[in-house]
């Protein structure tokens, strides 16, 4: 609007994006994002392989296979990571949509979550990685 | 190649223009825009970063709300406040009309702080007092300690729901007149606006022009105020042969953060904060026994100086502490969270625990553009009016603040008479014709401008500006004598001469604000000059101006408003005139507190 | 002790793409940005063009990206950075030359959210009353000046600039929650269409940028549950 | 940007929808629904058994022998795919311009679509043992 027609006026404006050092909360959302996109692509793959349960069980079980190799179980536990931080950070988010006053605590909540997080996903990392020593070893 | 000017003019033809958006400024506005009358509101700022938008403590207002209160009172206050040069007719429309506006503000859904049955609160103010001098009133209305924040705020939205139209960023360069400049009787008919975003002049007519620019603190070294107060108005009024008034009489208020002059709102002292010498001693006791910290700003920061110069400063430097700690966190913290604040970021210091250190900071313009009781401007001491031309806020000089101005009372200043502006404009605009176009008017203030720019070599403009605020600071300070202020009147000569080797060095047409900065020390120097003049041939003491080489007040001859004139082009300021004090109620009595 | 400084330089006449430049300065203790700005431009360069008024974080003039942040330059203080500062103009909004930003858009999303008091009742003529309880609801967002420091550090309106933003919100927030107003259904109506509320994430870096210390999010989250309670 | 005109009284309403409104509960009501259904089921499926004893055999014959087994899956079907196609029309909605953002999200609810179908299919389906 301020910059009339006259030869000054860019076609387009010049708008920049240099990087943005934000805080625990652009994180938290950051990892929120990420982690929801990448379980979306791992539920469009589920769904499909469920479905193939019914038209194609071998093929079915053949993925099956893949998904128990030892990269698979490393793609596994990143999977249960992503969803497990998107789940808690989910309830984070949740809480402060109905209770707008914990805003105030929304880093303690994440660093919650961060221990949470750790608590049990460790052993659950363990358990789920476990074959593959067991298969080396 | 690049220039700092674009070089086609646009042209606007309104029935009123409004130049700056503080809180006079746009009251005026909102005025006008119930009236119908087609204004335009020029601003060399966003309207919300006008330096109303700094005062912090509070608005007066006789509303009683939580004790006994009259606007009599009020009134007197103002004018003892004042030292008796306030004009006693425009005190009193300052504390009646006050209640109203106030209320008025409260309807346009200002967020008043509430006493416990949901009134308007209201708190002690340095000077305002109960039943003539009793002691100390609960009369200034807050929020928080950002009251100016919401007022500048809530009359903003206002004239956003009027439908206002606003000029963002027009840096207005001259006023135009016709018939001859103000001292030859001509009339304003517009104004020149320099569109800060492209460099382009564009030349507004108008019937009525209301400059409401604020003051020009900047002048000094340690103020208060905005980068942005450089005395706008007053000079370019100044320029076309209006005089202007008592600019001798300039605040400055006691507590400032030292150094640099950030203001600690004298809330703090209504609030019950003491001020302490080195030895721990609230030394206003020896000043002023009956209101101590709430005695009038000139009276504390003389005090403070003597404390100072006796050598009972800080550890023998030259501030004193302010001392807040015994309020308790809560009050601190809720009352006053905005000086908090302040004290933690720019000194490093915890109000809740530490006494703050403190020094007086140039602050208030009492003088100004001179103008009658509706805001019109006036041309000589016999009281003619320059037709077209209004000025109200700091610019301007009515006088209702005389040689010293209470806290608030600069608020309720731009509230009733921004409002009074307003009214009295729509009036003229419905009677009177609208001025006749002349190609090319911006033509002369083009070439001075483009002179900023173009010289082949030149003086920097922040040396001047820095020299200048040095000059201020020793010499048209808080004492002054008549070596200092001979000394400052040449130094300001020797300046403007300099100034007419400035060069600016952006010379492009984009945001230039190289050059608008060059523009506004050319102001700075005109208002500086004017001050230093008036302050020499102003041989008494009273209120804010206190001489050393004449220590009392003398009604015999200097119970008068003095006016001064520019010199005509870089002559010295030579005329000065005195205009008699207006009095109904109260007789001058010595200022006792 | 001198500092050094790189700012982030424009002219739309000469250049077609911002650079980098950098100036040493030298600094006192407790200079802040602005001060260092101003004296670059002074001493060094002339041609350095930024906002500034009131330089003491109440105008709203001097909301810039400092090390990577939004912050009003007049309120950091130059020892809270080190040796070496970074200055940028708002990320996500028009550049109009080296620090400065085009506001209009800005303000026209304030203007969108009706910022101002609506009540219907016939004009009175005295004071309304208020409790302190009623008056302390929406305390925090009257605290605003429209720095445009949390709009333009907030990813979603990086993402799209149609965004209202937190600011408009936060104004918006403002009348809705004062009892004294009746406008409250415009604004929420305003406020729940796509470019609304909902385009908050929760990111809180308008919080952390905001100037005032207004718990923006907060306000955010109330006028989004105003809008889910009223169907 | 002109200012929003209201009139004291009987002002229009302005008009905005309730789409974004009725998504952000779906996406909030899904995600709690999904807090119990998918950490329980990634347990189940992940600690409980291992992924490799999980033959297409074992989820007919163990897992989905009983119709309110298959109702829950199905269910939690169903939360997935409001929760993440509404979460990924978030995502789009910031990213894709303008121009093409109908487009891909044309895309995306029509891989919703197919995905509902196919996973539907398979739980009805699928022969009970
Ligand atoms: C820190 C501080 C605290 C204060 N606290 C209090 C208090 O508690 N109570 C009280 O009563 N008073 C207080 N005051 C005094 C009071 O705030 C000011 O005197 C008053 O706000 C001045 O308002 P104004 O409308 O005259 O001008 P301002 O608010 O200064 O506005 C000036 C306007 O003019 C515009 N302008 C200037 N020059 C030009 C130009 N050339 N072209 C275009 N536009 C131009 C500006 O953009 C701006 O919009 C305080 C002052 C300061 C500095
Ligand atoms: C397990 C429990 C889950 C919880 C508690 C949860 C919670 C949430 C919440 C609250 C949001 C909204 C975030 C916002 O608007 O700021 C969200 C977004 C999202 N969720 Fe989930 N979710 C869960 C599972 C899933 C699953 C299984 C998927 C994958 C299909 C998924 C995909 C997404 C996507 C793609 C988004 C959008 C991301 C964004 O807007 O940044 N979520 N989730
Ligand atoms: S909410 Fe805070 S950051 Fe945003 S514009 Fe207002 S003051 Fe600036
Ligand atoms: S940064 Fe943006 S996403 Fe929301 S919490 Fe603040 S508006
Ligand atoms: S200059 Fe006013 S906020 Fe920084």
């Amino acid at each position: 609007m301020s910059r009339g027609t006259g030869p000054l006026a860019s076609p387009q404006k010049l708008r920049n994006y240099p990087s943005y050092r934000g805080g625990e909360g652009m994180a938290a959302w950051a990892f929120h994002r990420i982690s929801g996109i990448g379980v979306w692509l791992f539920i469009i793959l589920h769904i499909i392989d469920i479905w193939l349960i019914g038209v194609n069980p071998e093929l079915y079980d053949y993925l099956g296979q893949i998904y128990s190799s030892p990269p698979g179980r490393v793609m596994e536990t990143l999977l249960g990571a992503a969803l497990f931080y998107h789940a808690l950070n989910g309830m984070r988010i949740v809480v402060m949509d109905f209770w707008p006053a914990l805003t105030v605590y929304h880093r303690q909540m994440w660093r919650i979550v961060w221990i949470v997080f750790f608590a049990i996903g460790l052993p659950g990392a363990y358990i789920i990685l476990k074959p593959i020593w067991e298969a080396v070893g | 190649m690049s220039s700092a000017l674009r070089a086609e003019a646009g042209q606007i033809d309104v029935d009123a223009i409004v130049v700056g958006a503080g809180g006079a400024g746009l009251w005026a506005a909102l005025e006008l825009a119930r009236e119908g009358i087609p204004t335009a509101v020029l601003t060399k700022l966003y309207p919300t970063r006008s330096h109303t938008g700094a005062a912090q403590g509070g608005v007066c207002a006789a509303l009683g709300n939580v004790e006994e209160d009259h606007w009599e009172w009020h009134m007197f206050d103002t004018i003892k406040g004042g030292d008796y040069l306030t004009d006693q007719d425009a005190a009193e429309v300052l504390a009646r009309e006050a209640i109203p506006a106030v209320i008025e503000l409260e309807r346009m859904g200002l967020p008043f702080n509430r006493t416990p049955d949901g009134k308007i609160d209201q708190r002690r103010f340095g000077g305002h007092t109960r039943n003539y001098g009793e002691g100390p009133v609960r009369r200034s209305c807050y929020a928080a300690d950002r009251t100016g924040h919401m007022i500048l705020q809530t009359l903003y939205q206002q004239c956003i729901k009027a439908g206002v139209k606003f000029y963002d960023e027009y840096h207005v360069v001259d006023l135009l007149f016709e018939g001859g400049s103000a001292d030859q009787g001509g009339r304003c008919s517009g104004v020149v606006g320099y569109k800060i975003a492209d460099g382009s002049l564009h030349v507004l007519r108008a019937k009525a022009v209301l400059l409401a620019t604020g003051g020009y603190g900047r002048a000094w070294r340690v103020t208060s105020n905005a980068h942005s107060l450089a005395g706008d108005g007053m000079a370019l009024a100044w320029r076309h042969g209006v005089p202007l008034m008592d600019m001798e009489f300039y605040q400055f208020h006691p507590t400032g953060i030292v150094g640099i002059g950030i203001l600690l709102s004298e809330a703090a002292r209504g609030e019950g904060g003491y001020l302490l010498n080195d030895s721990g001693k609230r030394f206003m006791e020896d000043y002023a026994p009956k209101l101590m910290e709430l005695a009038p700003r000139d009276m504390i920061s003389r005090a403070m100086y003597q404390e100072i110069r006796a050598g009972r400063g800080i550890d023998g430097k030259d501030y004193v502490f302010l001392d807040v700690r015994h309020l308790g966190r809560k009050v601190i913290e809720e009352k006053l969270p905005d000086i908090t604040d302040f004290a933690r970021v720019y000194q490093g210091v915890e109000p809740i625990s530490e006494p703050v250190p403190v020094q007086p900071t140039a602050h208030y313009a009492m003088g100004g553009v001179p103008t009658n009781l509706e805001t019109e401007v006036l041309a000589n001491a016999a009281g003619g009016v320059v037709p077209g031309l209004f000025a109200a806020g700091e610019v301007a000089c009515v006088s209702v603040h005389g040689a010293n101005r209470l806290g608030t009372n600069s608020l309720v200043d731009l509230l009733v008479f921004g409002k009074r502006a307003g009214k009295r404009m729509a009036v003229i605009c419905k009677s009177t014709t609208a001025p006749k176009h002349a190609a090319g008017a911006e033509r002369a203030i083009r070439d001075e401008m483009l002179a900023l720019s173009t010289r082949p070599e030149g003086v920097r403009p922040a040396e001047i500006r820095r020299a200048l605020a040095d000059v201020m600071m020793e010499g048209v300070g808080v004492y002054r004598d008549e070596t200092l202020l001979t000394n400052a009147v040449k130094e300001i000569q020797r300046l403007k001469g300099e100034y007419q080797r400035v060069r600016v060095e952006d010379t492009g047409s984009v945001f230039n604000t190289d050059l608008l900065e060059a523009r506004e020390l050319g102001y700075l120097l005109d208002a500086s000059e004017a001050t230093a003049v008036s302050a020499l041939a102003r041989k008494e003491s009273r209120g804010a101006h206190s001489r050393e080489d004449y220590p009392e007040r003398d009604d015999e001859k200097y119970l008068a408003h003095t006016l001064v004139w520019r010199g005509a082009g870089e002559a010295p300021a030579t005329k000065i005139d005195y205009k008699p004090v207006t009095i109904t109620k109260f007789e001058p009595k010595p200022r006792v507190y | 002790m001198d500092v050094e400084l790189k700012i982030q330089r424009f002219d739309p006449e000469k250049d077609t793409a911002p650079h980098w430049e950098t100036y040493r300065v030298p600094v006192e203790p407790m200079d802040r940005v602005l001060d260092v700005l101003t004296r670059a431009k002074e001493l060094l360069d002339g041609s350095i063009t930024f906002r500034r008024s009131c330089a003491h974080g109440v105008c709203g003039s001097d909301a810039l990206l400092i090390n990577g942040r939004n912050r009003l330059a007049c309120k950091v203080r130059v020892e809270q950075l080190g040796k070496s500062i970074s200055v940028a103009p708002l990320p996500g909004l028009p550049v109009v030359k080296d620090l400065v930003v085009d506001m209009d858009e800005f303000f026209g999303k304030y203007r969108s959210v009706l910022p101002f008091l609506i009540a219907d009742e016939p004009e009175g003529t005295g004071e309304r009353l208020q409790s302190q309880e009623q008056r302390d609801v929406y305390d925090d967002t009257t605290k605003c000046i429209l720095c445009a420091a949390c709009t333009s550090s907030c990813p979603s309106f990086w993402a799209q600039p149609e965004y209202v933003g937190p600011a408009a919100i936060v104004n918006a927030h403002r009348f809705i929650f004062d009892s004294r107003d009746q406008g409250a259904e415009e604004r929420l109506e305003v406020l729940s269409n796509e470019d609304g509320v909902w385009r908050c994430r929760t990111t809180f870096n308008c919080v952390d940028a905001c100037p005032r210390g207004i718990n923006i999010t907060k306000a955010i989250l109330e006028v989004s549950t105003a809008i889910g309670s009223r169907g | 940007m002109s200012v929003q005109k209201y009139s004291i009284s009987g002002r229009p309403r302005p008009t905005g929808s309730k789409v974004d409104l009725y998504v952000w509960w779906a996406v909030r009501l899904s995600s709690l629904a999904l807090f119990v259904l998918a950490l329980a089921h990634f347990t189940m499926t992940h600690f409980v058994f291992d992924p490799g004893d999980q033959s297409a055999e074992w989820v007919r014959q163990t897992r989905w022998n009983s119709v309110a087994l298959r109702a829950l899956d199905w269910g939690m079907l169903m939360a997935v795919l409001v929760h993440g196609f509404l979460g990924m029309r978030t995502v789009l909605q910031d990213y894709v311009p303008s121009r093409v953002r109908s487009l891909s999200l044309g895309a995306l609810y029509l891989l919703a679509l197919i995905l509902f179908v196919l996973g539907t299919q398979v739980v009805i389906a699928l022969p009970f043992d």
